[in-house]
């Protein structure tokens, strides 16, 4: 079943074509990669999936239902989430905190009932911790609770992005460039997470990420853009030899030693 | 109604010409910061300010001397304004250095920087205030007359739905000097290798300091430039309209200030526009509003018309007028 | 040196000593201000107490309990001894207002991160709310009714002038929106002054506020037929009113909504992608913002029993502001000092400095010229300080910190709540 | 502190912060003059940091660069550049409001004889002729590859001792790149020093007299061109 | 403690010790006397500080001139003269200082109405008598508070008085208002304009400025095209003085009337010779007219080094009626300090006092009978003005 249909998307700045006729679709529980040079219009892509950009043609369809037109905030109650490639953390609040505002669309508190003190609102706010702390335990945070977010270690943060972003309980979770900046051991920790992400969640999974290891380990199937345009698009190893994609990204030399 | 307005259209335009042109200069002296640092230096207007009072000061120790009578009025007029000119550049460079460039360094939020700004504008007139106090008794200082030659404009015998206008030759001195200003402002910054660096530092800082371009010094003359040329709009105020006091800057700023958003901040034609511009608008609003809204909302109302045009633009065109619009990154 | 520091060191180590210490110390104070019932020094020593009560290590609740008590006891009675009573009692009462107000703006710029520079505004919309229906002003444009309204509608109109208030703020809120960072500072200054003129003006074709004559005559509240006038009486409002704000500022703070605010002012952009509404969150600041300052401006209308336009200028705007950042942006106990720091500098500091000045020059002869008075100075001393504070302390008096959770605790709870899914499952699976 | 080198430029255990972040964690390497040495890792590993490091944008809060015999780590951006060291940022970052001519004469800042600024000018043209027929174009208006050539001609036109260039294959298309990497090659017969920071591992160590490879702020591999192309880990993990 | 926690314990402790400069012992009054003060509340700074200060002195003089007459009985009178800053807010907060000083048995003050109505709401609750030398506003004792007097005339008289010399005596006959939207210059517009109304002439305009700015051109050029005969101007002189100015510019070559708030040296100084055919109504009484006025004027001016201002006399008269009216209180209370409530009493019914430039008889309302309005010109670029008409109620 596909959950994630995107249809002829395209988007310009000011005359500029970032993307262009991008046909894409996804199907529930998959994790699809994005891969492509820097530049290539990836992110502008998860932009306007997510709603930070409008689209200038095309649509984007999850579960059949259109999301053009959206706000950001209503997609994201639609059920899809993401983390970003300049992490985006709260940086002044903690640690659990940030993790509680990825609960925030799930979480039936009011103001008025957190003001009145009512005893099921508190409840809900007690439970919301817990099931944070949960969260943070299982990307491998609950070491960091009560920290700023903004004084975490670079991986750390990328982690804090993703536990957030799960908090949200996605249908759809976006993964922007998620091993960027990480070790080898840390790259397969999070591959690891991934992979778990997926039986245990039960989410469907978009990445871009440059690590060809991660990639090709865990995509079941890849879109390669470049220059805004989807130049192939395939099971890992047809992507490995497709000749399109080493001349644009994996690079000539690949051809010739691979 | 339409006759009335049509008839003393020329009055109000020499008057919000007079108006405006100051206003664009100092609103001028925002962009500019605005354009380097995105820094709303709220301190400006009181810049201006002291301006005004160098030149009483310098005005009344030539009269003291007995230049003033001494020497033709033009050349008063012109060491006055240079010197009081350059003491408010040297003014706005010290700011920079004691207020601006520590929060830089420790890469302080701009909101911090915004508070600074807030505390020098509190300082600057409270000194003011004090020293004029000191020396007169009161802070209200009226400047010798100069410049007071009347003009009239006999517009109604060639026109006749125009009534006549007048003005003081110091509104052609007003009009003379700023033009001055903003065309040598203009040279400079879109002719000169300094004003291309300045422009340079304003588009990316990080990557012009990377052209050998010494990033603090071309903030330092900015200032300079940005406050000289407030001390100098700040002389020809005292020259226009005799009387100065330390909160001129308070009031004149703020609506420079609404001048330079409203012309988009950071974009120095578009600050001249948006002063000029806004001087017309008061300025018709004043003599006006009363006629158009019969008598429901009188020239009281002005400063809420010009509020009000300024949260129209801003909502349409959130950037301003001249701005362009800046997507932000994700 | 070394050997006093470790003194103190000892003494902070115990809980016991402390509350000996902090009782001592009101003692002293308090028998200081009873025996010396005019000396502003020994009312403030007084006051500086609540400030070592936080600082102290007891727990929570003691801390709200014995604060309460020394505000709303100890000090007014220790003071009703004093000549100054009133004077003191004023104090208390402005401080209690703009610490309110100061806690409105506090959700404004600290948890939302929007720069206000008219929130004077709600102020003056609260204030001439009560103004207009405590005097017969409203007789002048409204057609039905009798005014002034009895004494006992303050009770109603403090919360009529919250929702008032609200009103505004969201009125303001919404072209706002539109507008970005240091763009917003001019809207929200444009406003604040649109907002005063109107008022200053308000009194032709319809005679709605009579314009700059202002509203005099104010009917003062009726408390179960007590009339309420004098600066002890509304003391004890504003110190009411004040415990409800922090109530309410301390929970919003770490719900839902407090949350969202942070999450806003920390990167707008990724609050959306979590599901938080913008333009609702923002909104929201604003307007409970705002009713803070609509609901002190009730009481502020009443204890002057006059209003005019002059009361509500862009300076008041900053003044508020300056409480904020010289507290700490977002940080509650700071904004409190700040707030509590300014109105003292300014209403008894400042002005006992400048009366003191005077009393030298006309006792001993001293000429001091009128232009060094410090009261003169008040904007300078405010400048300096600002500046001051923004390069050597950024975060403001009382920095803001983050509210730690208990983590040993939650990790038990979370235990406990996988045992009892792993238990409800396998049940599941028996059955 | 008397630091020597017997290197053209060297960096010893520098350690590099972003606030709070450590980006950059005891980073050693070195070039000499003439060579073309490349800096290949991930996004984020700290190349970005290393180059800005060295010419001046970040402040190293331990160890030390050593230029031309210089100690230069606590040097601001401006005083580094003004010894030769010219960097062509990430992202080209060209001004977008000046023309290709104002883009061009701001690298040359500190050159005050015009005569010196046309000769280099001309250089330039050499390298890249296209430039010279869009002298009077806004630099935002220009296409990538064309901005890429602006940012490298900007900073001939300081005619730099060292050549520092960031990801300059970013987003265009793969025959510009050729280009650009041939002109990269060209500048460097000619005598001019480069260090070369890459995502784009195959073409840059193809070119590149040595490389260093980074990973989370830290060198962990550095060998010649060849050595590295063939290296296992290298391949897994940039060549695919 | 950590250091970080000790510093704003150190700020506040630092601005604690400042108060402790402020906090100066009570002289329990020198050489054996009893101390009784007497409080002035005037804007000592602000756009009217000329005003403020001409009434600080004034009661200053008016004390020292009496003191000995007291001091006979044991008591020796100071002044506790604070700054309103032409605040409410300030006001109410001195006032509050003022009434818990138990020394302070009346106020000289103040000058603005919008600041003297809060205020006394205060000095009323704490029966603190106020004289005041200069708030003209109607409804400051149309309250009808047993504590609040003026000997000034009220804008219901001065306006009004105003129109009738306008209308009558420099007939214009088409008058352009313009105020300043303030308590005081609104509230003297409004009562000018109804009775110029009144009296049939015509009201082509009636606009408001903002005060504190220098560019009056847009109102100005307006009510130069209508072509009035007067222009009158209700406000103080900062914005007066400019007003003059640029109407002059503008080639407006008749009459311009103003209220006191125009009465002051700084409008000559501002306006320059465009004053010249200015017409002022004032309260104040130009004391170069009388042998004691001018016997004033020399002493205020051996005394400060300053001319008089037309409140220096008003401020003189204030405080000369509340030592009238503690005096007769002591006599009242066997020679003992007298309270609040005799104080207040006596005070009011303060009769026929005659100071250096009116004479004072209190009515129920805290009213002078005797205030007079008088009406000034400027014939020339000098201050005072000329005396052309004295008007009683």
């Amino acid at each position: 079943m596909n959950i994630l249909e995107v249809k002829h998307l395209t988007k310009e700045f000011g005359g500029l074509t970032a993307t262009s006729d991008i046909n894409m679709t996804v199907e529930k529980n998959a994790i699809t990669a994005v891969i492509g040079p820097n530049g290539a219009g990836k992110t502008t892509f998860f932009n306007m999936i997510t709603a930070v950009y409008q689209p200038t043609s095309g649509d984007i369809l999850l579960n059949g239902k259109s999301l053009v037109g959206l706000k950001p905030h209503q997609v994201s109650q639609f059920g899809i989430t993401r983390t970003f490639q300049n992490i985006r953390l709260f940086e002044n609040m903690t640690v659990l905190e940030n993790v509680l505002v990825g609960m925030h669309q799930n979480l039936k508190s009011h103001w008025i009932g957190t003001l009145l003190q009512l005893p099921h609102i508190r409840k809900i706010e007690e439970d919301a911790r817990v099931t944070a702390y949960d969260i943070l335990n299982y990307v491998g945070l609950e070491n960091y609770v009560n920290e700023n977010a903004g004084n975490l270690a670079y991986g750390a943060q990328r982690r804090l992005e993703i536990g957030r972003a799960i908090a949200a309980k996605p249908k759809v979770l976006l993964l922007d460039e998620p091993a960027a900046g990480m070790n080898p051991k840390e790259t397969e920790r999070l591959t690891n997470l991934i992979h778990d992400m997926r039986t245990k969640l039960d989410v469907t999974i978009i990445l871009i990420e440059h690590d060809m290891n991660l990639v090709m380990k865990i995509s079941d199937s890849i879109y390669v853009l470049d220059h805004g345009e989807l130049i192939a698009s395939g099971k890992p190893n047809e992507i490995r030899n497709n000749k399109k994609v080493i001349e644009a990204y994996l690079g000539k030399g690949a051809v010739s030693n691979g | 109604m339409l006759a009335h307005i049509i008839q003393n259209l020329p009055q109000v335009l020499i008057d919000g010409l007079t108006l405006g042109v100051v206003y664009a200069v100092v609103a001028i002296g925002y962009t500019m910061v605005y354009g380097i640092l995105e820094l709303i230096n709220f301190a400006h207007g009181d810049v201006f300010m002291t301006g005004a009072f160098m030149g009483a000061i310098v005005l009344f120790l030539l009269m003291g001397m007995g230049f003033l009578a001494a020497l033709p009025a033009i050349l008063v007029f012109i060491i006055v304004i240079v010197i009081a000119a350059i003491a408010t550049g040297l003014l706005g460079v010290g700011i920079e250095r004691v207020a601006y460039r520590p929060l830089r360094k420790k890469n302080a939020p701009k909101l911090i920087a915004l508070i600074t700004s807030i505390g020098i504008s509190f300082v600057l007139e409270d000194l003011v205030r004090f020293i004029a106090e000191l020396k007169t008794g009161n802070y209200i200082v009226t400047a010798p007359p100069m410049f007071n030659h009347k003009f009239t404009l006999n517009l109604h015998s060639a026109l006749p739905f125009f009534n006549n206008a007048t003005f003081q030759s110091s509104f052609l001195l007003v009009l003379i000097v700023t033009i001055i200003m903003l065309i040598a402002l203009d040279l400079f910054v879109n002719k000169t290798k300094w004003g291309m660096a300045m422009r340079a530092v304003a588009q990316d800082r990080d990557t012009a300091s990377l052209m050998t371009i010494n990033v603090n010094r071309v903030i330092s003359v900015t200032f300079f430039i940005g406050s000289a040329l407030g001390g100098a709009t700040g002389v020809l105020f005292m020259i226009q309209y005799g009387t100065i006091d330390p909160y001129i800057g308070f009031v004149l700023g703020i609506k420079a200030f609404t001048a330079a958003v409203l012309g988009g901040i950071g974009n120095i034609r578009g600050a001249m526009f948006g002063g000029v511009m806004l001087g017309l608008l008061e300025m018709f609003a004043a003599s006006n509003l009363s006629i158009i809204t019969h008598g429901a909302m009188g020239a009281e109302y002005k400063d809420v018309f010009a509020f009000i045009i300024l949260i129209l633009v801003l909502i349409f065109k959130p950037e301003g007028l001249f701005g362009k619009a800046v997507v932000e990154k994700v | 040196m070394t050997s006093l520091s470790a003194f103190f060191e000892k003494i902070a180590q115990s809980k016991k000593n402390q509350s000996i210490l902090f009782l001592a110390y009101v003692i002293v104070t308090g028998a200081g201000l009873f025996l010396l019932p005019d000396s502003t020094i020994a009312f403030l020593l007084l006051l500086f107490s609540i400030l070592i009560l936080y600082y102290l290590n007891l727990n929570l609740r003691a801390k709200w309990v014995t604060g309460i008590v020394i505000l709303a006891v100890v000090v007014p009675f220790i003071a009703s001894f004093s000549d100054s009573y009133q004077t003191y009692m004023e104090v208390g009462t402005l401080v209690g207002i703009y610490c309110a107000m100061a806690l409105g703006l506090n959700i404004v710029v600290g948890f939302a991160g929007l720069l206000d520079l008219g929130f004077i505004a709600f102020f003056a919309v609260g204030a001439y709310t009560y103004a207009i229906f405590a005097s017969d002003q409203a007789s002048k444009f409204m057609p039905f009714g009798h005014y002034p309204l009895s004494g006992g509608a303050f009770w109603i109109f403090i919360f009529i002038a919250a929702i008032v208030a609200a009103i505004f703020g969201i009125l303001l809120g919404v072209p706002v929106l539109r507008v970005r960072g240091d763009y917003l500072a001019i809207v929200t200054l444009g406003f604040g002054e649109i907002i005063r003129i109107l008022l200053n003006n308000m009194d032709h074709p319809i005679n709605i506020t009579n314009g700059s004559m202002g509203i005099a005559s104010i009917a003062p509240p009726n408390f179960f037929g007590i009339s309420i006038g004098s600066s002890n009486q509304f003391y004890y409002i504003a110190f009411a009113i004040f415990l409800l704000v922090i109530y309410v500022v301390r929970k919003l703070e770490y719900s839902k909504l407090g949350r969202a605010w942070k999450a806003v002012r920390d990167n707008e952009i990724a609050a959306q992608s979590m599901g938080i509404p913008l333009v609702k969150t923002k909104l929201a600041a604003f307007a409970i913002g705002a009713s803070f300052s609509g609901m002190m401006g009730v009481v502020f209308a009443a204890k002057q029993m006059f209003v005019d336009a002059t009361s509500f200028t862009y300076l008041e705007s900053t003044m508020v502001l300056v409480m904020v950042i010289l507290g700490g942006m977002g940080s509650v106990p700071g904004v409190i000092l700040g707030a509590a720091v300014v109105i003292i500098l300014r209403t008894q500091v400042l002005t006992n400095i400048s009366n003191w000045l005077s009393a030298m020059s006309s006792n001993y002869g001293i000429s001091i010229p009128p232009a060094l008075s410090p009261e003169k100075m008040q904007l300078l001393i405010f400048g300096i300080l600002l500046i001051v504070f923004a390069l050597y302390r950024t975060q403001g008096l009382i920095p803001h910190k983050n509210r730690k959770v208990d983590v040993a605790a939650l990790k038990k709870e979370s235990e406990q709540a996988a045992l009892k899914r792993e238990k409800t499952a396998s049940g599941g699976a028996d059955s | 502190m008397a630091e020597v080198s017997n290197h053209f430029l060297e960096v010893k255990k520098i350690d590099s912060f972003y606030s709070q972040i450590q980006a950059l964690e005891g980073v050693d390497l070195y070039i000499d003059k003439g060579e073309i040495v490349t800096l290949i890792g991930s996004n984020g590993a700290g190349k970005s940091t290393t180059l800005k490091s060295i010419s001046g944008q970040v402040r190293p809060k331990n160890g030390s660069i050593i230029f031309d015999g210089q100690e230069i780590s606590k040097f601001q951006a401006h005083k580094t550049a003004l010894l030769g060291i010219a960097q062509v940022p990430e992202g080209r970052r060209i001004f977008p409001r000046l023309t290709v001519r104002e883009n061009l004469q701001i690298g040359a800042f500190s050159v005050k004889d015009k005569h010196v600024i046309a000769e280099r000018m001309e250089r330039v043209f050499n390298y890249f002729p296209r430039l010279k027929e869009r002298l009077n174009q806004k630099g935002g208006t220009m296409s990538g590859g064309e901005q890429q050539m602006l940012a490298i001609g900007r900073a001939l036109m300081m005619k730099p001792k060292l050549l520092m260039l960031d990801e300059p294959s970013m987003g265009l298309a793969p025959i510009i790149v050729e280009q650009i990497f041939d002109i990269i090659k060209e500048m460097n017969e000619e005598g001019m020093t480069i260090l070369l920071v890459e995502q784009n591992a195959y073409q840059a160590l193809q070119i590149a007299d040595r490389g260093y490879v980074i990973q989370t702020g830290q060198i962990v591999l550095d060998g010649n061109g060849d050595e590295l192309m063939k290296n296992e880990q290298v391949r897994a993990a940039y060549l695919a | 403690m950590k250091l970080k926690r000790v510093v704003p314990l150190l700020a506040i402790i630092a601005l604690l010790v400042g108060v402790l400069a402020a906090c100066s012992p009570k002289s329990g009054g020198s050489n054996g006397k009893t101390v009784i003060e007497i409080g002035s509340q005037s804007p000592l700074s602000g756009g009217s500080a000329t005003l403020g200060d001409a009434i600080r002195l004034g009661a200053k003089l008016a004390i020292e001139d009496r003191q000995k007459e007291f001091e006979k009985k044991g008591f020796q009178i100071k002044l506790k003269d604070l700054d309103d800053q032409g605040d409410p807010k300030k006001g109410v907060a001195n006032a509050q200082i003022l009434a818990s000083d138990k020394d302070v048995l009346a106020v000289v003050g103040h000058l603005n109405s919008g600041v003297a109505i809060p205020s006394s709401e205060v000095y009323n609750k704490n029966n603190l008598a106020m004289v005041s030398p200069a708030t003209t506003a109607t409804v400051v004792t149309d309250r009808k508070l047993p504590t609040v007097n003026r000997i000034c005339a009220r804008d219901d008289f001065q306006g009004p008085a105003g129109a009738n010399f306008a209308v009558k005596t420099l007939k214009a006959k088409k008058i352009f208002v313009i105020q300043d939207k303030t308590a005081y210059g609104s509230g003297l517009a409004e009562q000018f304009r109804d009775q110029a109304k009144k009296l049939g002439a015509e009201i082509v305009g009636y606009e408001g400025i903002t005060v504190g700015e220098k560019d009056f051109n847009g109102v100005l050029s307006q009510a130069v095209a209508k072509k009035p005969d007067l222009i009158y101007f209700g406000g103080v002189y900062a914005e007066g003085g400019l007003i003059i100015k640029q109407a002059r510019q503008k080639g407006f070559d008749g009459p311009i009337m103003g209220g006191d708030g125009l009465d002051s040296s700084s409008t000559v100084q501002i306006a320059g010779d465009s004053v010249k055919g200015v017409y002022l109504t004032s309260v104040a009484g130009d004391v170069s007219k009388t042998e004691k006025g001018q016997a004033f004027a020399k002493k205020y001016k051996k005394e400060f080094g300053k001319n008089v201002e037309s409140y220096s006399a008003y401020g003189y008269d204030a405080a000369g009626v509340i030592l009238e009216g503690l005096m007769k209180a002591i006599d009242g209370n066997d020679d003992k300090k007298p309270t609040r409530e005799q104080v207040t009493k006596a005070i009011r019914s303060v009769q026929n006092y005659d100071g250096v430039t009116t004479k004072v008889s209190l009515d129920d309302k805290g009213d002078n009978k005797y205030a007079k309005v008088y009406i000034y010109n400027f014939a020339e670029a000098k201050y005072p003005p000329v005396q052309k008409a004295e008007i009683s109620q």
